[in-house]
């Protein structure tokens, strides 16, 4: 097991400190530890989504499923409305002798409508909540971070974060038994 | 629909040629683009004349004959609009015998026949043959220049060359001209007849010979026979309850079928709960036959026999059987007699002075005698037959006419031979070999439409004028005189018969117009001649010019000698071989609109059978000898065989085959080169009609006809389930039936009550609908070709029509009932029903087809996409698809034929039948203009126009009076499929037959 | 037990520009903004407005109609005669134009176009200026005696040097005045009077509109056939 | 194959005790020899000759699909063997056929997903590549088959000049918004479950070349656990959405024939007879390229037996249902008393195109019952083969439902034949040249494997009986 006073990533503005785990157990403690400890401003990272780690972090239910819920109404809402008004109302024209407007007739895009926009929604929720495309991130200049989609575990805390301390942090953090910490840095501008 | 840029470019190149924009207007939806065709100088030429004439017409600029007046047809209103139809009556001739037309020009170009409503023998009706003559106008394979044999080819001449070299020949002519002779067609044409008197009169030497492939003669040769004179025979079906036909084909196959069609056809409604009865014995199945009450087939030598042994029985009781005959027909061969005829014979005496009995031409002159011998004895004459006298009594027959001629060129008294029309080469009789004759001859003018077999073997060729490009006169069947008079300058300049005769006569030629004006002043008498012309040229025929009736009584002995001598006929046997009947073909008549093709691709009524012509067959006949449907056969009668492909015709007379002559031309267009077999090639003098021994062997070569109907050539699983169907779909009852259940048609068919599921669509303005009446209609399919003129429909050839894309909008589906080898037949015209609740509309994603307010269920072909998803939900099959750019062979020349009111249709959008909308919104205009409404009768679709029955009725059915109204309210209204509640606006009337033996509704309409 | 197999551990990563996450926002909004755009060019680009308003070619003569009809005051229907009788107000035969200019300006440079076409017959070729497609059926007869004056399709002609289209001729042009006639119809004696302005077109129209009956159609068929 | 899987099982794993089980993954005993496992179909310098093969026979495919097409375009329809009264053939039998196909993706990501199905993880992935390229090449045959392509555009509610709108109560309509939005909503549902795997290549990328693209396509992925969460969320909405959007696609489908009025197709039994099929045909093409794939990839331990055999029993079901259906469809005919309706079904079984009717049934109804038997269901030869002959016949019933229903309706003066031309033909095996076309590409270039979930089922990813101390 290397030292876990590595040399920082770069040389420029301290984003955060980033500390390594060799599996789930070791994780979910630190993430206890860190958050036990007040900060706001950090996060963990793993290859996959690991069991109990919201609970462990203290991560609030996303409002996702609403977005998605109130996309869905926007879909079948729209759909029904833009078939009666282009139907019956803008050029109302009589086919095979029917009603101008009658529901049954129109449920299938009403409903593929909703799936569609409700989708759409999740998606798009999905990515924007999450920051996504976020193609820059200091965390890439760490060669060790690289394993965060192989076979390790991290825990990174914000520089920005009120309560961070280099030293105070650190000290956490190595408590946690992480199995290497790391000082991520920006590039410098 | 050719989009903008092509639009713009087919402008400028047409103001280029300078013509009226007017006409350019109109002309610019016709055809997408010029340019290609404008390369062609000729082309260019064509238009230039062509503007000339249109604008002639419009009384705009100088004309061919500005002296000369065309009068538009007296419910025009008089002066040109340019964009509003005008029609001029006019007449065709055919085979001696004039059909009164009218013709519908727009801006200068005719583009629509119609029958002359004021015209005795048309009544407003046409065949479709008379349809399909615009079409045969703008063909772009019709000669265009005059041409001189040099060698082997033809090289172009121009008019010039050919004049002179006439003049020249003329001049060298001993005085009586000696060696000249011309070969005309059958014409009655007052003014040729009056040219040949002059032409005779200064070379009385000359030879005048007529030959007429298709030939009526048997019928001149029996009236000479029976009355001493080669009278003419007229039928008055009206007034005729029984009506016998020997291989006579009344309704499609005779010089005054329209006539006989809407006569016979009256009589059949049964509304006042009576009708006529017919009876036909014939070899082939006839539209006759289709429509007989009782059908007998037999081979035409039987047919003959039969009407012997009718003879026999009618004139017996009545004591009027001389005895000389009497002992000849009792001579039967000891061929027994068929009941059927004792009960015929029966039900005439009984209808004495109300019954018909008629042959065909294709049955011996002494049959004819007998048939004459009867009409007297019943009391017939002057009934219901009429006698008159007949254009040209003295000549010779046309079959001893082409063979007198054939031996005059080869003896070498025939020097110069001027063929007027015609192609003897291709026609004549095959011992004849009139083309050895001809190759014979140094010099040999003529005169045709097209370039054709016996153009190549003259030594010149002389480009003849249509009948819609040229004066002229001819007579009607009952001998009524039409004018026939231009509606366009030559497109071609092309010269017509008396034209030709003046430059022959005179040494310079006359125009057309005085000539028949000449010939006029004959017949319309001196006083007020130009009001006399005038009106006969808005009417298109001279009052009173009908042939005189004269009394005639048969001679009974001269009859009984000459049946003696012929009695009996040879009937088909194991020693006489097979017969082969040689029928005029029932689209191309001679052969000679074989490059027609809105004719080529008509499907046949009988066999359904477009493109071909075929060896028809019974089915005993044809299991004896292995023949197949689809596949060819040699046929030969003594050393001379054809191979023809082989159709196996329900109800075809055992022992007898049939084939259609003037297929298989050689020399003919793009169209009709190569298409099916040619049977003159089997035709000899002496067998004109039918020759016997014949023999016939499969090949087992494939040869797919494209048939649009498949009966009796599909899996048996297909053909009950179709049996099955037939009486729901095509109801029908005896007389009697229909007496005791007047409602018998919904006892046809088992319709659950219907319920409305939400509020239907109310139609309170006018409500289009239309009626058709299956006892009336003949299957004729004049219906089919009208609509084709009147629509653009385009032509899509027998590779596609096999593949099942032909794109008639409107189609006579043909229903076989019963055994094989005696079925019923039974037609139904089917076109777009136009249904309240139409299932083709909901499924179009783009609108494309939806209702009007009138409830017509349009078709927007701008809108279209091509999913095809409407026709395969319409339960009627009418939607026609674009496959491909029908119009592509289109050149711009055929394209002056299109109907300028409706959309030439482009590649991918989906067509169909449009009641005809185009006419009901100039009926909308005008009632708009005089400030009214659209009255019954204003609007006639051309389906319903061509009708020689009448049987197609359309109009409005807010309206209770109307025709149409009337139809849907009668017992034997039904609309087909009414179980799908698709409320189809177009209904049928049930059909009635009338047969003898009618139990009278033995059982409650046949559920079926 | 570490097994490095993971050869991304002694290399160095590649890390994208930190301007890089500006295409954030930028997918984002190209994501929302393409399809909008795409259907306002369809809508907008393709619409007749912008293809045909504004066509104005140059004629073989230079009529001006200004002149004959805005200062001499000329009626539409001396020239274009069958207007209230057929479908095309057809254009005038040459002989329409030598009945004046026989007399009036019979040397000028202008008409040698005319006078050659009289002398020879051959048309003028004017150039066609409000063009249909070919699948549309337009009936000058039945919009004139409806009462629908010349200037709604045609603007004001009679202050055109150069006649040229105004109007898109689009359908759903058409169907605008279809549906609601009332702005376009006038008294049947004012239809060739373009200048005539009522003080409440609407008001006009409606009445009219009942005394008359008229009813336009908005089926297919009414212009498609 | 580099490292040779440790014979060292987990027997502590509640869930995994192999007396009750197979286990879902063999062999693999840390997160990283998944991640090699996966990627080495990636990252090889070269793939195998097999594949270069493949390759150039779908490219070449795919030139003959171009070449149909623009054939097809500026001739016109004509081309193809529809006619009067067979106004649809090929292009619409072979869209409802990939469409059918398209299905198994889907349901065995969502459905499978939803019900917490764990041994979809390591087929899903290609499973739902499967079902994107068959519904892109459905999607090209409605497009191609109007008469107009060039005006097909119509069938969107774009405002235009015409003041015109497309016209809703048509079932081609529905179709196009089920159809795009099927495509849409699968495509999302796949990328999205890609993003984690392209990280790891990204991650793993050796040349600048990879790095960048696998950098732009993974978006930056950190595998925080607040991205995580919302992000199995998304999925789990997504899973969610297309659960009852593939049902309805095909019933949707089904709409075509069943709204219509003609005998045959105016049915009501024809959605679920439908669904059932689609499901049908898309696990048989699943087995049908998976049973190859890993056998060419290594993935042995990864796409075990169990996956397939699980398969097979829903090939099973499903057939069954589908036999089901063609035998009810026979006696409703003949209960109903609509003679119309009835010599459809008789003709379809005796008439012209019987032989289409009979090989259907075989292929469908009979072939499958082999998996009644264990030997079957494990024996990867029959597997495909079973899997091919379904998929013959799941072709066959398009064309016999299309076709039969066309070609005699209820005038039997308009009945006529329907024979396919080689443009049809050509056509049709083009649509297969683009379908491999894009799924070698897949093969060689995306994670054919869901790594991330497959770590999440391995017993390293599951938290030993927790000290956590409070709550």
């Amino acid at each position: 097991m290397g030292d876990p006073r590595t040399a920082a990533a770069g040389s420029g503005r301290l984003v955060g400190l980033l500390a390594e785990y060799e599996s789930v157990d070791p994780l979910l403690a630190a993430c206890r530890a860190v958050r036990d400890a007040g900060y706001a401003r950090w996060d963990s990272m793993t290859p996959f989504p690991v069991h109990g780690v919201d609970r462990a972090m203290g991560i609030r239910r996303t409002i996702l499923p609403k977005l998605v819920f109130v996309g869905g109404l926007t879909g079948a809402l729209g759909g029904l409305a833009m078939q009666w008004w282009m139907n019956a109302v803008d050029y109302p024209v009589v086919i095979s002798g029917k009603p101008l407007f009658s529901l049954p007739a129109q449920i299938p895009i009403i409903f593929e409508l909703t799936i569609l926009l409700s989708a759409l929604t999740a998606f798009g929720g999905m990515l924007a909540l999450n920051g996504l495309p976020r193609l820059y991130n200091p965390l890439f200049r760490s060669v060790r971070f690289q394993r965060v989609t192989n076979d390790r575990f991290y825990v990174f805390v914000e520089a920005d974060d009120p309560r961070f301390d280099a030293e105070r942090t650190r000290k956490l953090l190595e408590a946690t038994g992480c199995v290497a910490l790391e000082e991520i840095r920006d590039v410098e501008e | 629909m050719s989009e903008r840029g092509s639009g713009e470019r087919y402008w400028r190149s047409l103001e280029d040629l300078g013509d009226d924009p007017r006409f350019a207007e109109i002309a610019a939806r016709e055809f997408p683009s010029l340019l290609p065709e404008l390369a062609d100088p000729r082309t260019r030429r064509t238009f230039l004349k062509l503007m000339g004439a249109s604008m002639a017409l419009a009384g705009l600029t100088a004309c061919r004959w500005p002296e000369e007046r065309i009068l538009p047809f007296a419910k025009r209103p008089e002066g040109r609009v340019p964009g509003t139809p005008e029609r001029y009556a006019t007449a065709m001739e055919l085979g001696g015998v004039a059909r009164g037309l009218l013709v519908t020009s727009y801006d200068g170009r005719p583009i629509k026949i119609e029958g002359n409503p004021d015209h005795p023998g048309s009544a407003g009706a046409t065949d479709s043959i008379a349809q399909a003559a615009i079409l045969e106008l703008f063909d772009p394979d019709r000669s265009r220049h005059p041409s001189q044999r040099v060698g082997g080819a033809h090289e172009r001449r121009e008019r010039a060359d050919y004049e002179s070299h006439i003049k020249g020949r003329i001049a060298a002519l001993a005085g009586r001209g000696r060696g000249l002779a011309v070969l005309g067609e059958a014409s009655s044409s007052p003014s040729l007849a009056r040219m040949q008197g002059r032409l005779l009169r200064r070379f009385p030497a000359l030879r005048w010979y007529e030959y007429e492939p298709v030939t009526r003669d048997n019928e001149r040769l029996g009236a000479d026979i029976a009355l001493g004179a080669p009278l003419r025979t007229h039928l008055d079906l009206s007034s005729a309850d029984v009506i016998v036909a020997f291989d006579a084909d009344l309704l499609t196959g005779h010089p005054d079928a329209l006539r006989h069609a809407r006569e016979f056809a009256a009589r059949r409604r049964a509304d006042d709960g009576a009708m006529n009865r017919l009876h036909a014995v014939e070899s082939a199945f006839s539209v006759t036959g289709a429509m007989a009450d009782h059908r007998h087939a037999a081979s035409s030598a039987a047919v003959a026999a039969f009407a012997g042994q009718l003879a026999a029985f009618v004139l017996g009781p009545l004591g009027e059987l001389p005895r000389g005959l009497a002992q000849a027909l009792a001579r039967t061969e000891g061929r027994a007699t068929a009941p059927f005829v004792e009960e015929l014979a029966d039900e005439l005496r009984a209808h004495r002075g109300r019954g018909v009995v008629v042959a065909g031409p294709g049955q011996p002159p002494e049959v004819h005698a007998l048939v004459h011998l009867m009409n007297d004895r019943l009391g017939n004459v002057n009934r219901t037959v009429h006698y008159t006298e007949d254009p040209g009594p003295t000549r010779p027959s046309h079959e001893a006419a082409i063979g007198e001629l054939a031996e005059a060129i080869r003896s070498g008294e025939v020097e110069t031979l001027v063929i007027l029309g015609g192609n003897p080469v291709f026609d004549a009789p095959a011992d004849v070999d009139f083309a050895g004759a001809l190759g014979r001859l140094a010099d040999s003018v003529h005169l045709s439409l097209y370039r054709n077999e016996t153009s190549n073997a003259c030594a010149w060729h002389v480009p003849r004028a249509h009948f819609l490009e040229t004066w002229g006169d001819a007579r009607a069947w009952d001998g009524t005189i039409s004018i026939v008079q231009p509606l366009i300058e030559p497109l071609w300049g092309g010269v017509s018969p008396i034209e030709l005769l003046s430059l022959l006569g005179d040494g310079e030629p006359a125009p057309g117009h005085d000539l028949v004006r000449e010939t006029a002043r004959g017949y319309l008498g001196r006083g007020g001649f130009e009001s006399a012309w005038a009106s006969a040229l808005h009417d298109g025929l001279v009052e009173g010019s009908r042939l005189p009736r004269l009394p005639a009584r048969p001679d009974p002995s001269r009859v009984a000698r000459r049946v003696a001598d012929w009695w009996p006929p040879v009937t088909p046997s194991e020693t006489a071989g097979l017969e082969i009947v040689f029928l005029p073909d029932p689209k191309l008549h001679d052969g000679r609109f074989a490059n027609n093709g809105w004719l080529q691709e008509l499907p046949e009524p009988m066999t359904k059978m477009a493109w071909d012509n075929a060896l028809l067959v019974g089915k005993a006949t044809a299991d004896e000898h292995g023949l197949r449907s689809h596949e060819t056969a040699v046929v030969s009668v003594g050393e001379r065989e054809i191979e023809a492909p082989v159709f196996v015709m329900p109800g075809q007379a055992d022992g007898s085959l049939a084939i259609w002559l003037g297929q298989g031309r050689s020399v003919c267009g793009r169209v009709g080169d190569g298409v099916g077999a040619d049977a003159y090639r089997l035709r000899t003098s002496g067998a004109m009609h039918r020759a016997v021994g014949a023999s016939v062997r499969p090949t087992g070569k494939r040869h797919e006809l494209a048939t649009t109907q498949d009966h009796f050539a599909i899996d048996l699983l297909g053909l009950e389930e179709t049996q099955r169907r037939r009486p729901e779909l095509l109801r029908e009852a005896t007389l009697g039936e229909y007496r005791e259940h007047p409602d018998f048609v919904r006892h046809r068919a088992h319709t659950p009550e219907l319920h409305e599921l939400w509020k239907p669509v109310e139609y309170d303005g006018y409500k289009w609908g239309m009626s058709i009446d299956l006892t009336a209609c003949t299957g004729c399919s004049a219906c089919v070709v009208a609509c084709q003129a009147e629509n653009n429909i385009p032509v899509v050839g027998k590779v596609e029509v096999i593949k099942g894309r032909e794109m008639h909008w409107i189609r006579v589906d043909r229903y076989f009932k019963g055994e094989p080898d005696a079925p019923e037949v039974a037609f139904q015209p089917v076109t777009c029903h136009h249904c309240e609740n139409a299932p083709c509309e909901q499924v179009c994603p783009v609108a494309a087809t939806l209702h009007s307010e009138e409830g017509l269920n349009q078709m927007v072909y701008n809108r279209c996409i091509g999913t095809r998803y409407c026709s395969n939900n319409c339960p009627y099959k009418v939607r026609r698809f674009n496959f491909w750019n029908n119009q592509k062979a289109t050149t711009d020349l055929e394209a002056l034929r299109h109907n300028p009111e409706v959309t030439v249709r482009s590649r991918g959008v989906m067509e169909k039948c449009s009641y005809c909308v185009q006419r009901i919104e100039a009926a909308r205009t005008l009632a708009k203009r005089e400030d009214r409404r659209i009255a019954d009768g204003d609007v006639t679709p051309a389906c319903a126009q061509a009708c020689p029955t009448q049987a197609i009725v359309f109009g409005d059915l807010n309206d209770r009076g109307s025709r149409v109204a009337r139809a849907h309210a009668s017992q034997r209204s039904y609309a087909m499929l009414e179980e799908l509640k698709v409320k189809p606006r177009t209904r049928y009337l049930a059909k009635l037959r009338n047969p003898a033996t009618d139990g009278g509704g033995d059982e409650h309409g046949g559920h079926a | 037990m570490r097994r490095v197999t993971d050869r991304g551990t002694d290399s160095t990563p590649y890390v994208f520009p930190k301007w890089a996450n500006v295409l954030r926002p930028a997918l984002a909004l190209s994501v929302i903004g393409l399809p909008l755009y795409l259907t306002l060019l369809v809508t907008f680009g393709f619409s007749a407005r912008t293809l045909n308003v504004g066509y104005a070619p140059e004629q073989p003569v230079p009529y001006s109609h200004a002149l004959h009809v805005g200062e001499l005051g000329m009626d539409c229907r001396y020239c274009h005669s069958t207007v209230e009788r057929s479908r095309h107000a057809a254009i005038p035969p040459t002989e329409t134009c030598m009945n004046c200019h026989t007399r009036i300006r019979a040397q000028s440079e202008k008409l040698a176009a005319v006078r050659v076409s009289a002398e020879t017959g051959e048309p003028i070729p004017w150039v066609r200026v409000h063009d249909l497609p070919e699948y549309v059926y337009f009936n000058h007869e039945s919009h004139v005696s409806a009462g629908v004056s010349c200037v709604s399709c045609h603007g004001r002609v009679d202050t055109m040097e150069v006649v040229r289209t105004v109007q898109p001729l689009s359908m759903s042009w058409c169907l605008d005045c279809h549906r609601n006639p009332d702005p376009h119809l006038r008294p049947l004696d004012r239809v060739t009077d373009l200048a005539w302005e009522p003080e409440d077109r609407v008001e006009t129209g409606r009445q009219i509109r009942e005394a008359t009956g008229v009813s336009p159609s908005t089926d297919c068929w009414a212009c498609h056939r | 194959m580099t490292t040779p899987p440790p014979q060292r099982a987990y027997y502590q794993v509640p869930d995994q005790d192999p007396s009750r089980r197979a286990r879902l993954v063999l062999g693999y005993d840390d997160f990283s020899s998944v991640n090699d496992a996966v990627a080495r179909i990636v990252e090889r310098p070269r793939p195998g000759a097999g594949w270069y093969v493949g390759f150039a026979v779908s490219s070449a495919l795919l030139l003959v699909l171009g070449a149909m097409v623009t054939y097809l375009v500026t001739t016109g329809v004509g081309v193809w063997g529809v006619n009067q009264p067979s106004g649809w053939g090929f292009a619409i039998i072979n869209f409802v056929w990939w469409v059918g196909i398209g299905h198994a993706g889907t349901l065995i990501s969502a459905i499978l997903f939803l019900f917490r199905q764990q041994w979809r993880t390591s087929i899903n992935r290609a499973a739902e590549a499967m079902t994107i390229f068959a519904v892109i090449c459905a999607g090209v045959f409605p497009g191609i088959h109007v008469g107009r392509v060039w005006f097909a555009y119509w069938m969107f509610p774009l405002p235009n000049q015409m003041a015109m709108w497309p016209q809703f109560r048509s079932p081609l309509l529905w179709d196009v918004f089920a159809v795009s939005t099927y495509f849409l909503v699968s495509a999302m549902f796949w990328y999205m479950g890609m993003i984690p795997d392209l990280a790891m290549l990204r991650d793993r990328a050796r040349t600048r070349g990879r790095q960048i693209a696998y950098g732009l396509l993974s978006l930056g992925w950190v595998g925080s656990s607040r991205q995580w969460h919302r992000y199995e969320v998304a999925y789990l909405l997504l899973a969610a959405l297309a659960t009852p959007l593939v049902l309805s696609v095909h019933s949707v489908v089904s709409f075509d024939f069943a709204v219509s009025q003609l005998p045959g197709w105016h049915t009501t039994i024809l959605p679920p007879y439908f669904v059932a099929g689609a499901i049908f045909s898309g696990f048989a093409m699943v087995v049908t390229l998976l049973v190859p794939a890993r056998q060419f990839f290594g993935l042995k331990e990864l796409i075990t037996v169990r996956h397939l055999e699980n398969m097979c029993k829903i090939i099973l079901a499903t057939g069954s249902m589908v036999g089901y259906s063609y035998a009810i469809e026979f006696f409703i005919s003949w209960y109903s008393g609509n003679l119309t309706e009835a010599f459809v079904f008789v003709n379809r079984a005796f008439g012209p195109y019987s032989a289409a009717y009979w090989l259907m049934v075989t292929c469908n109804v009979v072939v499958p019952q082999l998996f009644w038997f264990r030997i079957c269901r494990r024996n990867m030869l029959v597997m495909l083969l079973v899997c091919m002959l379904v998929n013959v016949g799941m072709w066959l019933e398009r064309f016999v439902i299309v076709v039969t229903s066309l070609h005699r309706d209820f005038l039997p003066s308009s009945w006529g034949m329907y024979y396919p031309t080689w443009v049809d033909i050509l056509t049709y095996l083009g649509s297969f040249g683009l379908f491999f076309f894009l799924f070698m590409l897949f093969c060689r270039y995306a994670p054919f494997i869901a790594v991330a979930e497959i770590k999440t089922v391995m017993p390293l990813a599951h938290a030993h009986p927790p000290e956590e101390s409070h709550g």
